[in-house]
């Protein structure tokens, strides 16, 4: 089915800037405010709209679960798999420092993966939270 | 120079208080949720538009300006958007817009 | 204080008015749409808010906040159509045959 | 593929302009993010003629100033008549004709009435025409000049 | 000013608060509790806590009302009638706070820059989180470097939360 | 205009009590849940103000000089961020369940649920 | 102190941590079910070590990040907390184990996956809160085992199990806001997280009524996560309904662990500041023990479904400890200590035995399993001297705990005490005979013709579970031994 | 072997011959060939252990810690010595009555039953070989649990009835009581090991040492003091053999076992003596015998009536415990013996009886004895051992409770005792006489002819018989024993 004109085309034109604005939140953590988590969301917030506008289907399709899944696990391995990293350079667990030659280097790339991570679970997660709940097809109830 | 772009940005920022104010005044005042949407459409681009542009003249460097933009930039595409939706919402759902000829004098 | 201060807090204070209006407007209703209305105009006057509370404590450069509105805010008020409409968020839901699991 | 490009620079230069650091690592992140949502912006199937108008830009130009003035004149009208109470308030609801070829250009004519206040579009219809809200005469009588409607086409290249 | 903002917006968040209690409409409390994250990100904006604001921006624009509808769209909109007044619930509540009334009474007051909590352990992230770990927000020092630990558990948080919704929620393949 | 010392508090018991109530006292399970969300942001207003101090500004090092430039705290707001997550964590999950329950049960009405269990049992 | 094992604490929380993404990632049922068994009993074995290092050269910390408490997040190992470790992670990998056949009869193979990722996650929640030493970190993973209980429980086949969920994430959720705010009062007044820190620090504000709010609020808090009476509401439906791996998961570590919050923070924490004997706080513990010892015990009595009877049964238990902990001495807290280790590794075996009985029978109910004894000899057994135990009986590990709680009221000068605890251990033998009487004294009717012995796999978990019972209580120097040094410890920064 | 080891053994051997038992359980000849031979064996290890003791020697052996600084622990002493004689010697005797009536009974689940058996014998030799109370409370409870399942060997409704009153009663009192003087004892005196002239000597005095002693011997339910002596006639369910045996011997004399170690060892008789903490005993003691003898004039049921009688028995070792004098303890002690023997022959001319004729009640018994002398005349001589009458054990345990209770001017006792030989003698005569000389009512439909009972019975109960006449002629073993009692208790 084809959505009316005005959300669908609003809604393509937006989104490419929700997903900017979400990857400078991104990487903008350290200067301001934001970071992985904020951007995680913000990020998420345009495949909603995609979702809602377009219809579960598609957006399943544009984002399949496989591909959540993964995102999903991933980030969550690479923030504890950077702690694990500075363990095997010879730092405690999440001791960034140890993970380059300078200790702030260090700690600059350390936050920058944790952060990563951060983001991605949460994109992962908030998208998978909403596709499950908009995937729930009301008239499915008689089905069951 | 300064006292130029005060001066400047306190109009702008009284107008778009002013704007804020009245529009809203509109979303209490108005008859029904289609006559509100009116109202808050004010906020959204009057009052908006002139209260980033009083702190435009305020910013002290190019990036707050740039964002301050690039509020009001969104603001005019979501805006519409969410007016529209609104009142697609509401006709839908069977709401009958207010109408002055329509009603038997009891207006709200 | 000095006056751009005062212009500042001024502009705050009519925005504190509004959203306090506005807030009434989404207390008394009476349809749930004026509701929404009420509350995507708050959100407005939030986003202004968060903007001139910045230049007000001379910290302008968390403008960010205000942007997150300005692009996100919209997309309840667009659930809300898809909401009424069909009364699914995910409509069409399809054919299910990928599953989430 | 020029939609692309396009896309890709249009968000390069948002990040640029919102970062506001140059640094080499920032902006090679900034490269990679505009790449990303590039990418993703055409499997979202975002990036066509109506979710990335490239087409409009230079015609924009003339439009949007136009637009701006209307929306501060109709501002203006809203002001009174909220000012002047319920009694200055007679609304009316009824259709106009987008003579728009396309969905993007009606896209633009009913936002573009939205965005001026005191008229609002409640719906596109199919046989091409917009159904409007007005809060009262003046807002009702300005549309139906077609002005607007004419412009907005003007924009598109439809005329 | 930013005091004035501050009493007037608490004082918002009261009154929808308690107006979220009374209505009956789930739909209409959705949207009052978006109006709420709304105060609430600008309370925060107010009390210098800009990343705790952008949080709570991030969320209640972006997934919190959608969530919320999402819910409605497969329960009943309408909360029953006729719930009296809880005679258990009052005394909880009166009892939580006074509790809290009285543990008030001793606590140092609203921005007074003397509290302990201002002492201790915070001085030194203000002071040395810049050559230590680098960041101008501190507050990202501190969440991803001094407490990143915390950060990998609240991101493991949001991992079960998705996993657990797909494992109550989601439907498998359908079975032909 | 002063902020009396101990009203950011009080008002935040408020929202407490209001929360709480929320929980307790209503049958619908959706209410509860939105009742929750309450009762936690009460906690982070108070966590927040317990950060604040008088004539501060937000915990991010500008790049000028930073001299008698009074900072609030950032810990609590971290510790809040960290909560907040929780929250939504939580709500999420929350939802999940009474769309079940209400599959389950036709209701999400807590009365009307414990009558059908009495039944059952 | 060789170099890989200096990172034991870390990687007793983190290996769990790790393992739930790589679950979810790899999907496949079996391969679920290796993973959460092989990091449950690896954490076992981390454990274990982390014990056998804190009882050969005393409590050590690891720094988190590499940053100094109380600016980073410490994890401190102490006697308490190591041996909180072995338990919960010795009752995971049992039930790890016997989960795989329960699993597939009552979760639907496209989830098994999700059930084993929550598993884990639980085991990595209740790891974490037991070995941190700091109190916000502490809360961080309370969630995380607090959210994936939430699934667990409602997994269950039963539609009451998403009730029960629910009513536990509503009350969870309360109880652990309630410990936020607690802790935020205690920061607030001292400006520390730190566990450690924390206890220094509060004595010097011990007088003012916002600590004393803070304590108030965190004994609340955690005692709605211990399910201690009366805040125990959400427990039985919750252990009722969740399938079987998970309620004898639950059962053997969730509360416990909140029992080890209880005592970290209300005895770690508060213990300098007097206030525990300052307010009635002891008195009204005692109390509340003793009513839960003697109103859950007699529910538990009346209960038609087993699983519900032995859900009622744990709040008693929780009595028990809290009980022992009320006394404020050395015997009574090693007496609480140890319970937590006895009563985890007895009512694991009641669970995972009664899971056996519901893969086979479909039901729990007393009804529904008369003469069960005769075709599920071996399962009932273990029903037997799990309930053995839990009455108290000489050579189990009731005994062992009942002998140092009744000594401890007899130390401590409390007869009517010492007489109540044992007079509550009657109540049990009411409930747990119901069981073998129906079990063993009845010939089975025509409807458990076809029943067989529930598989290998799950006889010896819950055998392995038994038999600890027996063995600990034969021989209860080691875990008796490593209560009173934990009860040392901790009592060793508790003002008199 | 070294003494321990035999210790050891004497545990272990019934424990070890459960395996077998099981094992063997489709070949019943086998089966009871294990238990008799395990019985065997036994009473030459108990024997072992005898001559050990008479040398001197004095078996220890320490299991290790089970509580910090509570070992299970085993230690031989005269008391103990004289439980196991009597607990191991009746065993196999009590199997061989067993295989006659299990048989003929046409139980079901016979494997079951001999199992458990086993178990319980070694329960029982673990009391009687305990070092300590906390070792003696282990195996007390043992022997409780391991117990139930023969006392509702039927699987009747009314058999479940009773098990719950027996469990109840004896869990109920051992954990409620007897532990609650255990663990006091343990944070009093800081040890539980027995030692001659008590361990709370020197640590408690006062009011406290009669309420701790009296909540050890309420605490000992298995005495059967009143009023927690309902156990015992509800035990009567069960199979004769498990009455006899068990609820004659093995189980109620753990019990009065248990209450002379208390008192020698726990508290010692000087403690108790200078507090006059066991004053109320006797008292208590006494009102037992009499009400227990008066409740079996009323039963018309054999074992009931002989339950009862068990109860007030069993007060007399409560009696001569309370008196406190050297020569009522030694009494006690004796009458474990004796008592054991008397009764279980009894027990088992009851279930010959209900075995060979079907017959429960007294009154359908009329002229049995001319159809079974042999069972019928064991009665007789158990029945006197019972009233305490010459050429019988229970004579000698008798005189020398009467000795004691008047050497101390415990004029209470004398009358007790004195009435209770009356009662007795009032509730068996008429039995014996009956059996003897009364007729057959014929108006009984269901009256059929038979004998003696199967031959394995009757040849037990004439052993037993034949015991409790060599106990008064040859009572010198008995009584060496009682005496080194004494002797170790100055
Ligand atoms: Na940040
Ligand atoms: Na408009």
């Amino acid at each position: 089915m084809r959505e009316k004109p005005i959300l669908r085309v609003g809604t393509k034109f937006l989104i490419p800037f929700i997903l900017m604005f979400a990857l400078y939140v991104q990487f903008h953590g350290d200067f301001g405010p934001g970071g992985g988590f904020q951007a995680g969301v913000i990020f998420a917030s345009a495949f909603i709209l995609y979702a809602i506008v377009f219809g579960i289907a598609h957006a399943r399709r544009a984002l399949p679960a496989g591909i959540r899944r993964l995102l999903l696990s991933l980030g969550v391995l690479i923030y504890a798999g950077t702690g694990v990293l500075a363990l095997a350079e010879g730092g405690r667990f999440l001791d960034y420092s140890s993970l380059a030659a300078q200790p702030v280097l260090g700690q600059h790339v350390g936050i920058f993966l944790v952060e990563f991570g951060v983001g991605m679970t949460v994109f992962a997660a908030m998208t998978t939270i909403f596709f499950v709940f908009a995937s729930r097809d009301p008239s499915a109830r008689e089905q069951d | 120079m300064s006292l130029i772009l005060d001066t400047l940005s306190w109009a702008l920022m009284l107008g778009g208080a002013g704007f804020v104010l009245i529009g809203t005044l509109g979303l209490l005042r108005l008859p029904d949720v289609f006559t509100r949407l009116h109202g808050a459409g004010m906020t959204d681009t009057m009052g908006a538009g002139l209260l980033v542009l009083g702190m435009l003249l305020q910013a002290p460097d190019w990036l707050v300006m740039v964002k301050l933009v690039l509020i009001v930039v969104f603001l005019a595409f979501t805006s519409p958007m969410t007016s529209h939706a609104l009142a697609r919402a509401a006709i839908l759902d069977g709401i009958k817009p207010w109408l002055r000829q329509a009603d038997k004098g009891d207006a709200p | 204080m000095d006056h751009t201060t005062l212009m500042f807090a001024a502009a705050a204070g009519a925005l504190l008015v509004a959203m306090v209006m506005a807030l009434v407007r989404a207390l008394l209703g009476p349809t749930v749409y004026d509701r929404i209305l009420a509350v995507n105009a708050f959100g407005t006057k939030t986003l202004l808010m968060i903007a001139v509370i910045g230049f007000l404590t001379r910290r302008p450069e968390f403008l960010d906040i205000a942007l997150v509105y300005a692009l996100i805010n919209f997309i309840g008020t667009v659930a809300v159509t898809k909401f009424v409409r069909y009364r699914s968020l995910g409509f069409p839901v399809g054919d299910n045959a990928e599953g989430e699991l | 593929m020029a939609r692309i490009v396009s896309l890709f620079i249009l968000m390069l230069v948002l990040w640029l302009v919102m970062s506001g650091h140059g640094e080499p690592w920032l902006l090679a992140l900034g490269v990679a993010s505009a790449a990303l949502v590039a990418w993703i912006a055409r499997r979202l199937d975002s990036v066509d003629h109506e979710g990335h108008p490239l087409h409009l830009t230079w015609r924009g130009l003339g439009y949007w100033p136009w637009l701006a003035v209307e929306i501060v004149k109709a501002n203006l009208d809203v002001a009174r008549t909220i000012l002047a109470g319920p009694g200055a308030v007679a609304p009316a609801v009824f259709k106009v004709k987008a003579s728009q070829s396309d969905d993007l250009g009606r896209t633009i004519y009913a936002n573009s009435i939205t965005l001026t206040p005191g008229t609002v579009t409640m719906g596109v219809d199919d046989d091409g025409s917009l159904t409007i809200h007005a809060l009262n005469a003046g807002a009702r009588e300005g549309l139906e000049t077609g002005d607007m409607d004419r412009r907005v086409c003007v924009l598109m290249g439809d005329r | 000013m930013i005091e004035l903002l501050d009493i007037v917006i608490l004082g918002m968040m009261v009154v929808a608060a308690l107006a979220v209690l009374w209505l009956r409409d789930l739909f209409a409390v959705a949207m009052l509790s978006g109006a709420y994250s709304l105060m609430g990100a600008t309370l925060y904006v107010l009390l210098d806590a800009v990343d705790v604001a952008f949080t709570e921006a991030a969320v209640g624009a972006g997934i919190a009302t959608v969530l919320m509808l999402g819910t409605l769209t497969l329960v009943p909109r309408q909360e029953k009638q006729g719930k009296k007044p809880s005679l258990a619930g009052l005394f909880t509540v009166a009892a939580t706070g006074s509790l809290l009334i009285w543990a008030t009474l001793d606590m140092p007051e609203y921005g007074d820059p003397d509290a302990p909590i201002h002492h201790h352990v915070a001085p030194r992230y203000m002071k040395d989180s810049t050559a230590e770990v680098g960041p101008p927000n501190v507050v990202t020092s501190v969440l991803a470097s001094y407490r990143g630990y915390d950060t990998l558990g609240e991101t493991t948080v949001i991992f079960t939360a998705a996993i657990g919704v797909m494992a109550l929620l989601a439907r498998g393949r359908r079975k032909p | 205009m002063e902020v009396p010392g101990l009203f950011n508090y009080w008002m935040a018991i408020i929202l407490m009590m209001a929360g709480l109530y929320t929980v307790i006292a209503r049958g619908n399970l959706v209410k509860k849940l939105v009742g929750l969300g309450v009762f936690q942001i009460s906690v982070f207003v108070l966590y927040i103000t317990m950060g604040k101090i008088k004539d501060g500004t937000a915990p991010i090092l500008p790049a000028g000089p930073v001299d008698g430039v009074v900072f609030s705290n950032p810990l609590p707001h971290v510790l809040i961020l960290t909560a907040i997550v929780v929250g939504i964590a939580t709500t999420a999950l929350g939802l999940a369940l009474v769309v079940r329950i209400h599959e389950a049960f036709g209701t999400i009405e807590e009365d009307d649920i414990q009558d059908i269990e009495e039944n059952e049992a | 102190m060789s170099a890989p094992l200096e990172h034991l604490p870390a990687l007793a929380v983190v290996v769990p941590l790790m393992t739930a993404p790589v679950i979810v990632a790899l999907r496949r049922p079996w391969a679920a079910w290796l993973l959460a068994c092989g990091v449950s009993w690896a954490s076992l074995f981390f454990s274990v070590l982390l014990l056998l290092q804190v009882l050969e050269s005393g409590p050590f910390s690891y720094l988190m990040g590499g940053w100094a408490a109380p600016w980073g997040i410490e994890y401190r190992v102490d006697q308490l907390d190591a041996f909180v470790l072995a338990i919960v992670s010795a009752i995971a990998s049992v039930v790890s184990v016997y989960s795989r056949k329960s699993v597939e009869a009552e979760i639907d193979s496209e989830r098994h996956y999700l059930f084993y990722a929550m598993f884990v996650l639980c085991l990595c929640g209740l790891l974490g809160m037991a070995i941190t030493g700091d109190a916000f970190n502490l809360f961080v993973f309370l969630e995380i085992s607090s959210l994936s209980t939430y699934v667990l429980v409602g997994m269950g086949r039963d539609r009451r199990a998403l009730t029960a969920s629910l009513r536990y994430l509503i009350l969870g959720t309360v109880g652990a806001t309630f410990y936020v705010i607690g802790i935020g009062l205690a920061y607030m007044m001292t400006g520390t997280l730190n566990m450690a820190d924390l206890a220094q620090r509060l004595p010097a504000m011990a007088h003012t009524s916002t600590v004393r709010a803070a304590l108030a609020f965190l004994v609340v808090g955690i005692g709605l996560k211990m399910a201690a009476f009366p805040l125990h509401a959400w427990l039985p439906n919750a252990y009722t309904h969740a399938p079987s791996a998970a309620a004898a998961l639950l059962a053997g570590t969730a509360t416990k662990v909140s029992v080890y919050v209880f005592l970290r923070i209300v005895l770690g924490v508060f213990g300098a500041t007097g206030l525990l004997t300052a307010l009635p706080i002891t008195q009204v513990l005692m109390v509340l023990a003793l009513a839960a010892m003697f109103v859950c015990s007699a529910v538990a009595i009346w209960q038609p479904d087993l699983k519900r009877a032995l859900a009622y049964s744990s709040v008693a238990q929780i009595g028990y400890i809290l009980l022992g902990i009320a006394f404020l001495s050395e015997t009574g807290l090693a007496a609480g200590i140890v319970h937590l280790f006895n009563h985890a590794v007895m009512k694991s075996a009641l669970f995972l035995a009664l899971g056996a009985v519901a893969l086979r029978v479909g039901s729990t109910r007393i009804d529904a399993i008369r003469g069960i004894g005769r075709k599920m000899p071996l399962t009932m057994a273990a029903v037997l001297v799990a309930g053995l135990s839990l009455i108290g009986v000489p050579l189990t590990v009731g005994f062992v705990s009942k002998w140092y709680l009744v000594e401890a009221a007899l130390t401590g000068g409390m007869w009517p005490v010492a007489v109540l605890i044992l007079a509550s251990s009657l109540l049990a033998v009411a409930y747990v005979w119901r069981i073998v009487e129906a079990a063993w004294m009845a010939p089975p009717g025509p409807e458990l013709a076809h029943i067989r012995e529930a598989p290998t796999a799950m006889v010896l978990s819950t055998w392995v579970l038994a038999g600890a019972s027996v063995w600990f209580g034969l021989d209860a120097t080691q875990t008796m031994g490593v209560a009173r040094l934990a009860a040392q410890t901790l009592l060793q920064g508790v003002a008199p | 072997m070294t003494p321990s080891t035999l210790m050891l053994l004497a545990l272990l051997l019934p424990l070890l011959a459960v395996g077998p038992i099981l094992l063997a359980g489709r070949y019943p000849n086998l089966r009871e060939a294990v238990s008799l031979g395990a019985g065997a064996l036994l009473i030459a290890v108990v024997l072992g252990l005898r001559s050990q003791l008479a040398d001197g020697v004095v078996p220890v052996l320490n299991f290790g810690e089970m509580l910090p600084g509570l070992t299970l622990r085993l230690e031989l002493e005269p008391l103990g010595m004289l439980f196991a004689l009597v607990a191991a010697g009746l065993w196999p005797v009590t199997i061989l009555y067993a295989i006659g009536y299990m048989r003929g009974h046409h139980e079901k689940n016979q494997t079951r039953f001999y199992a458990f058996f086993a178990i319980a014998i070694a329960a029982a030799m673990g009391i009687a070989l305990s070092g300590n109370m906390l070792t003696l409370f282990v195996f007390y409870e043992v022997l409780t649990i391991c117990t139930f399942p023969l006392v509702t060997h039927a699987g009747t409704p009314e058999a479940k009835r009773a098990g719950r009153t027996y469990l109840g009663i004896l869990i109920g009192t051992s954990i409620g009581l007897q532990l609650l003087a255990i663990i006091a004892t343990w944070a009093l005196a800081g040890t539980l090991d027995f030692a001659p002239g008590g361990i709370l000597a020197g640590k408690v005095s006062g009011p406290l040492v009669g309420v701790l002693f009296a909540l050890y011997v309420f605490g000992i339910g298995k005495a059967a003091l009143m009023p927690f002596h309902r156990w015992l006639p509800a035990a009567m369910v069960a199979p004769t053999p498990v009455s006899a045996l068990l609820h004659a011997v093995a189980v109620v004399k753990a019990g009065v076992f248990t209450v002379l170690k208390v008192t020698l060892y726990i508290f010692g008789i000087d403690l108790l003596a200078e507090n006059a903490a066991a004053d109320w005993l006797v008292w208590a003691a006494g009102f037992t015998i009499v009400a227990a003898s008066v409740v079996a004039l009323s039963k018309d049921n054999l074992k009931a009536r002989l339950a009862y009688s068990t109860i007030s028995q069993l007060s007399y070792v409560l009696l001569g415990a309370a008196i406190l004098a050297p020569l009522s303890v030694m009494g006690a002690a004796i009458h474990i013996a004796a008592h054991a023997l008397g009764k279980i022959t009894l027990f088992f001319a009851a279930g010959a009886v209900m075995v060979a004729s079907h017959k429960t009640e007294i009154s359908q018994m009329a002229g049995i004895g001319r159809k079974m002398p042999w069972t019928m005349g064991a009665f007789a001589i158990g029945a006197l051992s019972m009233i305490g009458l010459p050429p019988t054990a229970g004579f000698v345990s008798k005189w020398y409770v009467l000795s004691g209770a008047l050497q101390s001017q415990q004029m209470v006792a004398v009358a007790v005792v004195t009435l209770s030989t009356l009662l007795n003698a009032a509730y068996f005569l008429p039995i014996i006489h009956s059996a003897f000389f009364g007729r057959a009512g014929d108006d009984h439909d269901h009256h059929h002819d038979h004998g003696e009972a199967p031959l394995p019975s009757v040849l037990a109960l004439c052993v037993t018989a034949a015991g409790t006449i060599v106990l008064f002629v040859l009572p010198d073993q008995v009584l060496a024993l009682a005496g080194a009692l004494l002797g170790r208790n100055p």
